[in-house]
């Protein structure tokens, strides 16, 4: 057989097996048991040649509906791309390389990553980010395990307004560790109410508080005031963010967070259906060695002159295996060197330009809605998403919009049955005045 | 090409004031901060980020990537990694703006394209592995060993078996299996192996009990050796109502040959990122696929496809799932390169890659045995160990640095942890003889090396952007961040 | 990164039966070849090209481009190729289904997106260049000098002034300037230039008759300079009925600042793979239109784009036109990144361009010359030539060699004739203070080793894939091509 | 003023100005003469951010509609462009590279053009081929030049049904030279009739004769019986071909033609409305002296070891100025490199496969389109385009087809006016059997 992807074709096969001694391929599989042997061939479609597959996956893709402006957020969100990143993510140096084991031959992918543990730190304002995680939910449950297994406390206090998604994977992920996860009281405000924080941290025994902002409504926690008292009782303060809102706010970490987890895709990574995204993370010095996943440390080659290299992998499961202090191997490099470069691409001035575009564009259509009769869901500050109230179910205006190519929003009852006439809208960077204008113009149309 | 740059960080090359990259402006009226300034939310310092012009992000990271070696570089026979060639149209495909740009929470019936792939892909894993279903959520291999591990715990605590807290792992298991059997909650129990790194079966027989939630398999194992006696494994674990566990990280030595549903394991998981054919990407992103017999479906992680009138949509009415483990449906992107792969191949060409895998692990190892020792000499799989013992005290370490003057990534060195002096190779089936046989050659010169002129080995990599790097040091003292000068 | 493969090619990589792509089954019946048997057509032996897989043709021409120098690598400053940073947003634009997959003979109202392209760019490019009327269609610098010295040609005959057959070049002028005049069929007759490279305004004036049909001009010309008479030599020049024609390709140390047009040309083409950032391709396509001032607009080449009713086409009927230069309308995907480009700089933008260029050039100019002889010694344009004579016998090949050690491509060299040991240096304006003062640290040392250990120069480079290659043995004995070794 | 693409800023601009002396930019310009000095700011339109020339260019393609089905050949022609090539061609070292002048930094651009040279001689079937000229139609008047040079006759005999673009330049190319273009007459078989072709050699005159297999209307040239006639006459054969014919043609080299040139787009390089495409041109050894543009030898390095470099320079504008072989200076050399790894991933078998299954797909829709009712113009053979006959004009069914997203071809009388009825139908192998068949039903439909 031959294929363009198989290396060898029959000649070669029967010459390597000459030269091993063989005569036939099949004297390879005589130690794999006769009853196991799969004794039909595999039940797949035929296969198909490169123009096959084009025709094939863009009939596939047709199957798909991307909505001309889409206010969908809820945790995944639509930001401009520079083209410079898939350049550069697309060299194959990069995206063809292993885990870089070798670092004699993996300066390029070590550097890159170093740089990125730099982006994160500085942007969370905490001194160890690590090499990056699957995505911000499972970042937010190794959060977690971190400050559970630092305090040897068990539970954790998880605000009401935590994303919903995230919330079922960090349960998954404690359901068998005897991690006690609390839900904090939902409030008028959709913000942690500070008195129910107080009291329910008063017994001293929550190991660490989970604090997401702007959280799942798109409404900003009011840090100042919350970490003093999760510290004051000794808690680890964990901080879940959207990465480009910190362009213009202070990184948790200077606020007091000891660990801050986010989702990365917003940082130069295509929605892509929910994958391959980012987990962000850093932390304080003290959880250094209680990091999960890759760190790449700064040091000199034997002549002196500047290198990096994985380190500190005695945290990991390829040597402490059980011990480790996560499971976690492959993790999502290249979704973190695209991130590295957005981040080169952007400077302060470019994150701050785009933090406040979304601030701006979030509120102008928010006071638009409101002008149209949309009442809000919540009276707190926002960010750049925000909840409506709507007269009819949510799904109503979805369905009308979406036939004007306008996809409006997440629809609350989606993740929370009891919010059936509510609407979750997001206002990212990418719009222009007449887009959030047209959203309202056809939004009063349907009302 | 040479070296051009000193190793220098972007944040070094950062001129005030520049930008790489513009918004456009805006006629949205400025709105007010006071909200944010009341509550002590603003950022007080600016960010320490670099202020570049795309030019230089474009030559920085241009730079970088010449001083990385990837497969598209050159031979990378890292055993356990499955560096097989990456076709250059899947990375076209996930381009396709109509994957790309759609956002997972889009209504089912503008996601139909997506949710499509979902359904082939999971079919057809089916197939490949002989599970009834499959889960395409986990992120990597590891996320999808905890998957399973939890649908073990789920499963047990279903029937109310509550005290199963064990998982036997054997000593030659990646370390992931026991890392991912701690995080699902249990405690590992080791199985000792004997020197093809096959399950010790009187040992097995003495740790199966009551206790037992499963056994994590790799098979072939992480020497490559067939687990030739795993009727009789299957009886052992089953007849004690544990669970069989396939880690099929490996699954590129066996596609069409033999299936792990077939052997009689329960649960398996795959990466897409090693035997279908999905880059690396310097180390992810990856996917770990979970298969399940139909028993245990009910506890895959939620949603799972339906399919009604001619839509697909996600469910999340399963009360006995385990909930989720990531934040969406999985590496999308990942998933699309792996059927695309599959595709291509078709049952045939898949069948055939695994057989011309096997064949290029066994001409390397008969090529090389008669200089290097190998761990088990038997018939190997996909890949195979070799002890790298040369006179000199040359070492495994010695050997693999000596390789990168070559261009030839190494092979897995000191893994698995039973083999003294491991070199763990794989070469998979997108190498040519020509490629192999250079390799021959240079392993035959390292041999001849160690003994005439050992020093060139204990100070390899000569040509190489850095010399031997000095790991020691960046443990004792972690710098883990650039930080900007302060004086 | 490394030095991985011994340059082998392509072909010597062969083995047999192995294919890199398959063309899919079809139903089609197959037909009949009688027809070509009959008339003897049929290749009767198998075409010399090398079996290989998919991955054997990526890793090969990776390998290639990694034995390659390209401005995305560093530092480029090859005198009169303005090698400025190409934006990656282009590289992507041209890939647009609709721009990409369109066909030029494809129906008017099929095509109105790329036509717009044409009327867009020939509008900006007239008011870059203060002229009336442009065409795209010349693919390359010295096609756009063909075109215009063949509408020279047209004119003349129009007007019956059959006896201007000859063309005054200057000395300094580029290679193609007398060879596309020879090309359009007339005789060149060399303009002497003083030392700055500046024409001969004596010799000019000797020179100008009823014989010539025009002068060709570089302003600034190749040694940087300006051309101070420029109103002078528009006068000596018109007023024996002669054209000016302005050589652009250097366009970028004027952009917004002096207009061809102004000055009073009648012709000028410019190179936009150099003042309008489209990539070289290592050595092309580039695009080379041409622009005219309205009295000659008769004989630009067809078609020609007109506008009626919303509808843009081309039109063919145009008597007087020289006729058709290329295939169809010229190298449309590099007309798009330049439109892309002027569009993203602006007019401030273009202009400022143009003022770094010349302040980059002047920097390097300034700072060199305590060490190395100017050429031009005033104040330079966007480029200036120096004199590469250093002690102990080392020559411009020495210095350029030596660079390469460093990464830096080396200035042109040995252009203009005119100067001896000349070292041709042009930063552009995408190159950062930084670059510019490494440069000049590098120029510094490699003057201080000409002193005291010529023999690195001399045997320079030591950092390249190859040594010093060996032009002479090449030219002696031509293999232009690979050969199957006979045996 | 600062800018993305630009790489200085403000204070730059000064540090540098003041470090060599100046304190105003403009003292830069003072040798500039003021009056012709631009006193006004560029009239152009206002600077866009890559948002923005993103949105624009999206919207200006929208202009362009690429018929689902194209039937349309004519010189340019709809071929499988395999993904590899763009990732390699797209690698920066090449395509921001300038003209590989220093050989020891540019290897991989001279290899690839060496290889280049290797595949257009094997397939053209002589021994030196060029890096490149700038399209096909450019290389034919090149290869005129060449032959009149050579035998320092002026005329050239070109063929009736020479695609008349490719004549248009032609006739541009030479007008001022004292060439000679003399057109052979039309026959009934749209071929080369070789007693009129041997009327027009007799006197001795002719420096060249041109042929075009397959011609303008598809047709294949007799070039057994042809050719030797012209070098009975000591005229030089030039051919020009499509090269993907090649696959299953023979070469012309091998059958005699001297000079043979061709359209290089269908190797790997996108229809581009037109450009950036290549042209193709081998010659025999008798003139590689003579032959236009850069040519690659192979040599070696100090120390021996195998090079690349740029040779017999000396026949270039750069050294001999009016006195070179051509003006040609920048080249195609990207589109080489692609047209290089085209070849590469063919191989002998994949070239072979596309002929025939061109050849397969022209002739099935012939039949088709006959058995509907349509009448073929020539009963000559074609390979894999071929003209017919319409009742009506066949702009008519053009329009109509159109409305159905297939491009049915090439209106013949866009080139020669008087053939009002035909259309020129061109079948490549990108269509299965199922698309040939569709557009004979609809042709059928509109009969
Ligand atoms: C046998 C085996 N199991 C599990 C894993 C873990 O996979 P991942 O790195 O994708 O988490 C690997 C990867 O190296 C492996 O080789
Ligand atoms: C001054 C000048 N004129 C003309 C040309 C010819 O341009 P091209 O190479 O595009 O034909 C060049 C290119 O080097 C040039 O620098």
């Amino acid at each position: 057989m031959n294929h363009p992807y198989l290396a060898l074709n029959d000649d070669e096969r029967r010459e390597m097996l000459n030269k091993i001694g063989l005569n036939q391929i099949d004297e390879l599989f005589t130690h794999i048991p006769e009853a196991v042997r799969l004794q039909r061939p595999l039940n797949l479609p035929e296969s198909m040649t490169e123009m096959e597959l084009k025709n094939y996956f863009h009939l596939q893709a047709g199957g798909n509906n991307v909505a001309g402006l889409s206010f969908l957020g809820a945790g995944a969100y639509h930001h401009y791309i520079p083209a410079v990143i898939e350049h550069l993510a697309g060299r194959s140096e990069f995206y063809t390389a292993y885990t870089p084991y070798q670092p004699e031959l993996s300066q390029g992918a070590l550097q890159a990553i170093f740089e990125y543990q730099t982006y994160i730190s500085e942007l969370f304002g905490l001194p160890v980010a690590n090499a990056s995680l699957y995505d911000g939910s499972t970042a937010l449950a190794e959060a977690i395990i971190i400050a559970v297994r630092e305090t040897k406390k068990q539970r954790v206090l998880i605000p009401a307004a935590l994303n919903p998604f995230t919330e079922r994977v960090i349960r998954t992920y404690t359901q068998n560790l005897g991690i006690q996860l609390v839900a904090l009281p939902e409030t008028d405000t959709a913000q942690i109410d500070p008195e129910k924080l107080t009291l329910e941290l008063k017994a001293g025994t929550a190991a660490a508080v989970v604090i997401q902002s702007p959280n799942f409504f798109g409404i900003l926690e009011n840090l100042p005031l919350v970490i003093p008292i999760i510290k004051k009782y000794d808690a680890v303060p964990i901080c879940s963010v959207h990465p480009l809102t910190l362009g213009l706010l202070e990184s948790p970490g200077r606020q007091g967070a000891e660990i801050v987890v986010g989702e990365g895709q917003p940082l130069g990574i295509p929605l892509s259906y929910g994958g391959p995204y980012l987990g962000l993370m850093a932390v304080a010095e003290r959880f250094m060695r209680k990091i999960p996943g890759r760190l790449v440390g700064e040091t000199t080659d034997k002549n002196g002159k500047r290198a990096f290299v994985l380190t500190l992998q005695t945290r990991e499961q390829h040597i402490r295996r059980e011990k480790a202090t996560s499971n976690i191997c492959s993790n999502q490099a290249l979704c973190a060197l695209r991130a590295a470069i957005y981040c080169s691409l952007m400077g302060p001035q470019g994150l701050r330009d785009i933090a406040r575009r979304m601030y701006n564009n979030a509120h102008y259509l928010f006071a638009k809605l409101r002008e149209i009769g949309l009442e809000p869901m919540y009276n707190s500050p926002f960010f750049m998403e925000f909840a409506m109230k709507t007269p009819q179910p949510a799904d109503y205006y979805l369905k009308k919009l979406l036939s004007k190519g306008i996809l409006a929003g997440y629809d609350l009852s989606r993740a929370h049955p009891y919010m059936q006439n509510s609407l979750l809208i997001c206002a990212t960077e990418v719009f222009a005045r007449e887009q959030l204008d047209a959203f309202a113009v056809e939004m009063r149309c349907v009302l | 090409m040479t070296e051009k740059i000193s190793p220098q960080l972007i944040f070094e090359k950062s001129g005030a004031q520049k930008q790489a990259w513009l918004l456009p402006p805006s006629s949205v009226p400025v709105q007010s901060f006071t909200e944010l300034t009341a509550l002590n939310l603003l950022r007080k310092e600016v960010l320490n980020f670099p202020e570049v012009t795309e030019s230089d992000v474009v030559r920085h990271y241009t730079n970088l990537s010449t001083r990385n070696h990837g497969v598209d570089s050159g031979f990378y026979p890292l055993g356990s990694c499955t560096m097989k060639y990456n076709p250059k149209f899947n990375e076209d495909l996930v381009k396709i703006p109509s994957f790309s740009e759609i956002h997972p929470l889009a209504p089912p019936e503008q996601s139909q394209g997506s949710l499509r792939i979902f359904k082939d892909l999971e079919q057809y894993l089916a197939e490949i592995t002989g599970m009834d279903h499959m889960t395409l959520q986990p992120a990597a291999g590891a996320h999808g060993e905890l998957t399973a591990l939890l649908i073990i715990q789920a499963y047990f605590r279903d029937k109310g078996e509550t005290n199963r807290t064990k998982i036997l792992v054997p000593t030659s298991a990646h370390g992931t299996n026991p890392a991912s059997a701690a995080m699902a909650g249990f405690e590992i129990i080791t199985v000792t192996c004997n020197s093809n790194g096959l399950v010790d079966l009187e040992h097995l027989q003495n740790l199966v009990n009551q206790d037992v939630a499963a056994l994590m398999l790799t098979n072939p194992n992480t020497l490559g050796s067939f687990e030739r006696e795993i009727t009789t494994i299957e009886k052992l674990v089953h007849s004690c109502g544990a669970l069989l566990y396939y880690d099929g990280a490996n699954l590129n030595a066996i596609m069409g040959l033999v299936r792990p549903g077939d052997m009689g394991f329960d649960l398996v998981h795959l990466n897409l990122h090693k035997t279908f054919a999905t880059p690396h990407g310097s180390g992810g992103p990856g996917a770990g696929p979970v298969g399940v017999k139909s028993f245990l479906n009910q506890f895959l992680p939620v949603p799972v496809l339906t399919e009604t009138e001619q839509l697909l949509s996600w469910n999340y009415d399963r009360p006995k799932s385990i909930g989720k483990i990531s934040g969406f449906y999985g590496n999308f992107a990942v998933l699309l390169k792996a059927l695309s792969y599959i595709k291509a191949l078709g049952g045939p060409g898949l069948t055939q890659a695994s057989r011309d895998a096997i064949l290029n692990a066994n001409y390397l190892r008969i090529r090389l045995q008669e200089y290097y020792e190998i761990a088990a000499p038997d018939t190997c799989m996909h890949e195979f160990v070799l002890k790298a013992k040369l006179p000199n005290h040359i070492r495994a370490i010695d050997v693999a640095k000596r390789l990168l003057d070559f261009g030839i990534h190494p092979p897995t060195i000191y893994f698995p942890l039973i083999v003294p002096e491991a070199m763990m190779i794989e070469p998979t089936e997108t190498e040519n003889r020509f490629t192999l046989d250079s390799f021959v050659a240079r392993m035959i010169q390292i041999y001849t090396e160690a003994a005439e002129s050992p020093e060139i080995l204990s100070t390899a990599p000569q040509n190489t952007p850095v010399a031997r790097v000095d790991e020691t040091e960046a443990a004792r003292s972690p710098r883990l961040r650039w930080s900007p000068v302060q004086d």
